[in-house]
């Protein structure tokens, strides 16, 4: 009778409280909106999947050692990790979690050591989770991926677009300060770092985001990664009112001049350009943007296919989907089901907007200080999202033109978007991080 | 902390998107001088800024039906390279 | 002359004792099954191949820094090692050993330490054992991209199937208690831990067999692995004569009704509901069924055949040569010639015979009670060992009716047995892991 | 240990042997239920159980002669890309 | 203003120094060279932008917590770590480093640990050269992927060419030599170590030279390893003078038997014959030939053809990117500008002429000996650099006959090149290593 | 040390030397004995040099002009999947 009842001590249903079943409902929804509406699904099917598993009660598959060791009713271990830790033998949970966590790295080491001695092990979700995103690594390996994809053929045909790129970018700045202005007001509680990390979802970039809030805010990365991947997939939906009310029909129909050709010696050269600029310039930015660089230089030197393949399709499909699983493991109901939560998804839409409309006001500026005309529409694209946000600038062109294909052109501030977060996170890690 | 958090929130706010804009524009002149040095001293054989490497080859150009086939052929062959073979 | 007699002293023929030479043999009888007789050759090639290297005398690729330390003849650095194990400066090789594997995490790690000071370093196949076994990661990995490869389309067509699946189990289970009768008669010398792991055999699921010993019983891990592969190849010749014995020709000549379509929802919703039950019911079967679902889900969601792919080709490929070469480390002469390992191969035959058995009877038992008619050859299919046991109910059933095609309905079974010996490997894991 | 190892193995046996069977047999009905809802909601278009979604990419069935040389061009391809153009 | 004073900092131009900014034209120069020049692209693309990154002043990405909490200006931390290593509170970075790098793993960890809690964190290149370099698996893994790719049947047809290969490493000990002999009259200061593993350059095998140089020498790696991608991308201009210097016109024309076709079974007992051989004479090179045999043998056995492939592709493809980057990582000033570097350029290109000479006059006394004729131009393919120096050798004897085709003559001492460096990297790590 | 480097070094190149010398000319002879068993005990089917299994399959020979439409759809198929089709 024994095993009847140790197996129901470990089921779920014993162990299942509300949070986390609000967080499985909440992996499922993710499932939904990735499958049918196909919401990122390449991101958004692991996070929420990694999300049901995480939220497993009993199962402790995103927990450390020490961590599954504090839900296990062994009480002598308990002390033994409370006295060296400083606290009372009968502290709770609670209050050895926060002890540990302001431990210092060879102290929790030595905890962790214990507790795997009780037989408590790493979960599969917590490997995954170390080995991608706190290493930094899994975030650089998909950068220099989407490297290996970016043409920058049309940026190089107009490179005034990358001050569309820097414009969009304004999007980060304002959510951070909002952030900052609401916990002032004691709305909420997020710090500068917390603010600086909830901003970089208006850079529209996925593993851009989930780099800086690695770095400077791992408490929120699951609320804001999945954020992010949501906002980038609503583009289509968040970007056209914005365009539309900030555009007359008329400059909605400026057809812009046929993007000259690209040779491969400009292609290669480029790469290179950028990462003397960062070296020289903005280090903070060179894990991001030299990783990106390394990709693109792969993709345009044409002497080594193999390894362009190969970061295009087996490395980077093999770490998003541990990328992916890893970002969901932080869809906890601790961590999660937070009022900060929507503080963030409510701060992200914002972002959103807020680049989408600066980098529409700098395109029609430059409409009037330059005689080359420049449809405003593309400065939407700039707040990256590749490569969504080009094809609704495309979208909404050809409503006011039939014949005015912008997906070109639009490419341009797109793929400047995606160097102008790199540069604002670079800043941010710089200026907030270590 | 001497200055508010407010204070310091802006305070990023603005040298962050002047060091965003500053950087950006410095690599839009730098990126004309080196498409115009490159232009000059290295001009390219001219070719079409839509047209990626791989589409020279495409322009054989077969029939959309020989083209269905060919990914027919191609998708069962994954398939069947992908199927289980022995249960690993 | 030091060179020469350095490189002597360092040779294989001057470390060759009999053991070492044996398992070099077992190894090339493994190559030899594999390739020649194509038993499993994906996984027995590396396993054969990794035990051959594990086993070069003086090479010590399967062994961490510590254990290679013993090995030399460092005698000040041994009474430094047994000093901080607590036993006398003149203690054997094998006490030091037995003394390391009972000792903590952290002591552990300074005795591994001090061996690298020594200039000892880690076996290239004990890396490799490390990062895929030791942490769980390499076979839940496996278990992703079967899952991938999965097709539960014959399986919903016909549920009732899932039974057959449960039923061939019973060999896991009469295999352990068999081990278990042989440990209480004194034949044996097995814990109920090794008697689970033993028993799994039975489960012909390679990657569940290897995951469930690495928890329960590391050291029996290579026979236990080495034993399911060989059997899962040796299906075609253990299964035939039960299913015929147990079988009257008029019921092997069962013409089942045609399996209905499955439609794509279905598809995709399965693998949530199985994870659903799992995560409510059985949290320990979570790791091994929460990656096959995940596979699973991307192989049917539509949306993602890029990490699709890649779970079914590059990840599981890359995961198998590791998984592999990191068995075969574990194929070392005193561990695997033990008197156990006999025991071992005997009990996993019955397993198999047990499952299948099984099986057949309570395919019978349903064709009895319900009207819709079940060939009984399919319950054979339930041990798993896809799709290898699908194809001999086939087989089997050409010879009793040369019209009657048995295979699309023997993949329920059969990928039913593979859920059913995860199932049971949750069982095992969480009544006596830990 | 107050039962003997023969009797824990009895009784891990027996309710595991339940528990695999309670679970499998849960898992008929909620499939069934699952496929009952899915068929009167959501009633599928109907294709033939045997044919993955690439098969019907498949259906323009190309000769076999020409599906071998596709095959043979394919390993062809294969091959060449595999193989070690400069040493690494 | 104080944010504006941190960029500056922080700046790549504020912390730019000669050093850094020369390292950083040495991987432009590199870079130039793969891809204007093709010289060895696949290596010298990731080598070379490795190098740049690794140089960027400011980013640390080459360095451990431990290394860049020495750049940072935290005094206490500081005078924390200097406590620890025994030394006084204003001890210099350099002596830190270096009683750093001479303290136990003990030691070691617990500051690394003390610098993470000061927030500093390992770079990512420290990261990817942690994984594939010092832990000695990515040689490895590339290793097997050459063996997957690599052809015996040339060797198979006339097993005699071996020699050749081994005569060709002859430049491997005639540059040990000199080397030593440089140390010896104090023009260098090199250590036995050091000189075996620039010895290696000769043997004109990228991973064999990395594997070798990642144990016997680290601090050299990152020069040894640039020589000999640079040299095995110049043997078309090394070897050629070399060949028709020491050969005759009437040498040159010798046409060979052709060589008879070889079956797959001794294609697959060979790999497994070389293995033995190696398990029982030489297991100092069991891991580079081990993991070698196994590529060859899933090459050759036919049944495990998924294994071998993703061994061939994605898994050597991935493996390669991140080896060069981890190379690259070695490329920083302090390590690579010094005058010992241009010790290595010149002994390694010496390494190469030496290995070229001996197998061209070995293979022409063979010629002396034997009956069957054997053009002596293929010796020279016996350093190995395949396939490139068995090209050389098939063009420079078309020159004397343009009927003559000796390409596939070549390509047996070319791939026994490789088993020859194999085993003199397998000899030297016995000897000198640990 | 009672050596010196320099004599250490000989050392080391006369033994290593040799020692290659010596496993690769034993590795001759044992390569040689297991051609002749192999060739005495199971003569292989006679299959040219230089053609690799899979030049077997290619023996259907399609004409140049399908192999460049087959391949000029390959490299549009690898290129199509290698897009970025949602922004990873
Ligand atoms: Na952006
Ligand atoms: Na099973
Ligand atoms: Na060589």
């Amino acid at each position: 009778m024994s095993d009847l009842a140790a197996l129901w001590a470990a089921s779920g249903l014993a162990g299942l409280d509300a949070g986390a079943a609000i967080m499985i409902g909440v992996g499922l929804l993710l499932l939904y909106l990735a499958i049918r509406k196909e919401f990122e699904p390449l991101l958004l099917v692991p996070i929420g999947f990694g999300g049901i598993l995480a939220n497993i009660p009993g199962a402790d598959l995103a927990l450390t050692a020490f961590e599954s060791s504090l839900h296990g009713g062994d009480a002598a271990l308990r002390a033994q990790l409370a006295e060296q830790l400083g606290l009372p033998a009968d502290a709770t949970g609670k209050a050895l979690s926060t002890a540990f966590e302001s431990a210092g790295v060879a102290l929790q080491a030595s905890l962790e050591g214990l507790a795997q001695d009780a037989g408590y092990s790493h979960g599969v979700l917590y490997q995954f989770y170390r080995v991608t995103i706190a290493s930094g690594v899994g975030p650089l390996v998909i950068f220099m991926g989407v490297g290996a994809m970016t043409d920058f053929g049309p940026l190089l045909a107009n490179p005034r677009t990358l001050l569309l790129g820097a414009a969009a970018q304004f999007g980060i700045f304002a959510t951070l300060l909002g952030a900052v202005a609401l916990s002032s007001a004691g709305v909420f509680d997020f710090t500068l770092q917390d603010a600086a990390a909830i901003g970089i979802i208006g850079g529209a970039d996925g593993p851009t985001a989930i780099y800086v809030s690695s770095i400077l805010a791992p408490d929120l990365l699951g609320a804001i990664a999945v954020a992010a991947y949501s906002y980038m997939a609503l583009v289509p939906l968040i970007q056209p009112p914005i365009m539309r009310a900030l555009t007359t029909r008329a400059e909605r129909e400026i057809v812009m001049v046929q993007l000259r050709p690209v040779g491969q010696l400009e292609r290669i050269l480029f790469p290179l350009l950028l990462l003397v600029l960062v070296a020289l310039l903005l280090p903070g930015a060179a894990p991001l943007l030299g990783m990106f660089c390394f990709g693109n230089l792969m993709r345009e030197c044409g002497v080594v296919e193999r390894l362009s393949a190969a970061a295009q399709n087996a490395l980077i499909n093999i770490t998003t989907i541990f990328l992916g699983l890893s970002v969901g493991s932080k869809l906890v109901a601790g961590k999660f089901l937070e009022f900060e939560t929507l503080g963030i998804l409510a701060l992200g839409v914002v972002a959103f907007a807020i680049g989408t409309a600066a980098g529409v006001l700098i395109a029609k500026l430059m409409n009037r200080l330059s005689k080359t005309p420049i449809n405003p529409l593309i400065g939407a694209a700039g707040v990256s999202a590749v490569p969504m946000a080009a094809r609704v600038c495309n979208r909404v062109g050809l409503e006011a033109n039939p014949h005015n294909f912008l997906l070109m052109h639009a490419m341009g501030p797109n793929v400047a978007g995606v160097i102008g977060s790199a540069v604002a996170a670079g800043i941010m890690i710089t200026l907030l991080g270590g | 902390m001497e200055e508010s958090l407010l204070q310091e929130g802006l305070d990023l706010m603005l040298f962050g998107m002047l060091t965003v804009v500053l950087f950006l524009a410095l690599l839009v002149l730098a990126t004309s001088a080196l498409s115009a040095a490159v232009r000059r001293f290295a001009p390219p054989a001219p070719a079409p800024i839509a047209a990626p490497r791989s589409d020279a080859a495409a322009a054989t150009d077969p029939s959309p039906a020989v083209v269905a086939a060919i990914t027919a052929a191609i998708v069962r062959h994954r398939h069947a390279t992908a199927r289980r073979k022995e249960g690993p």
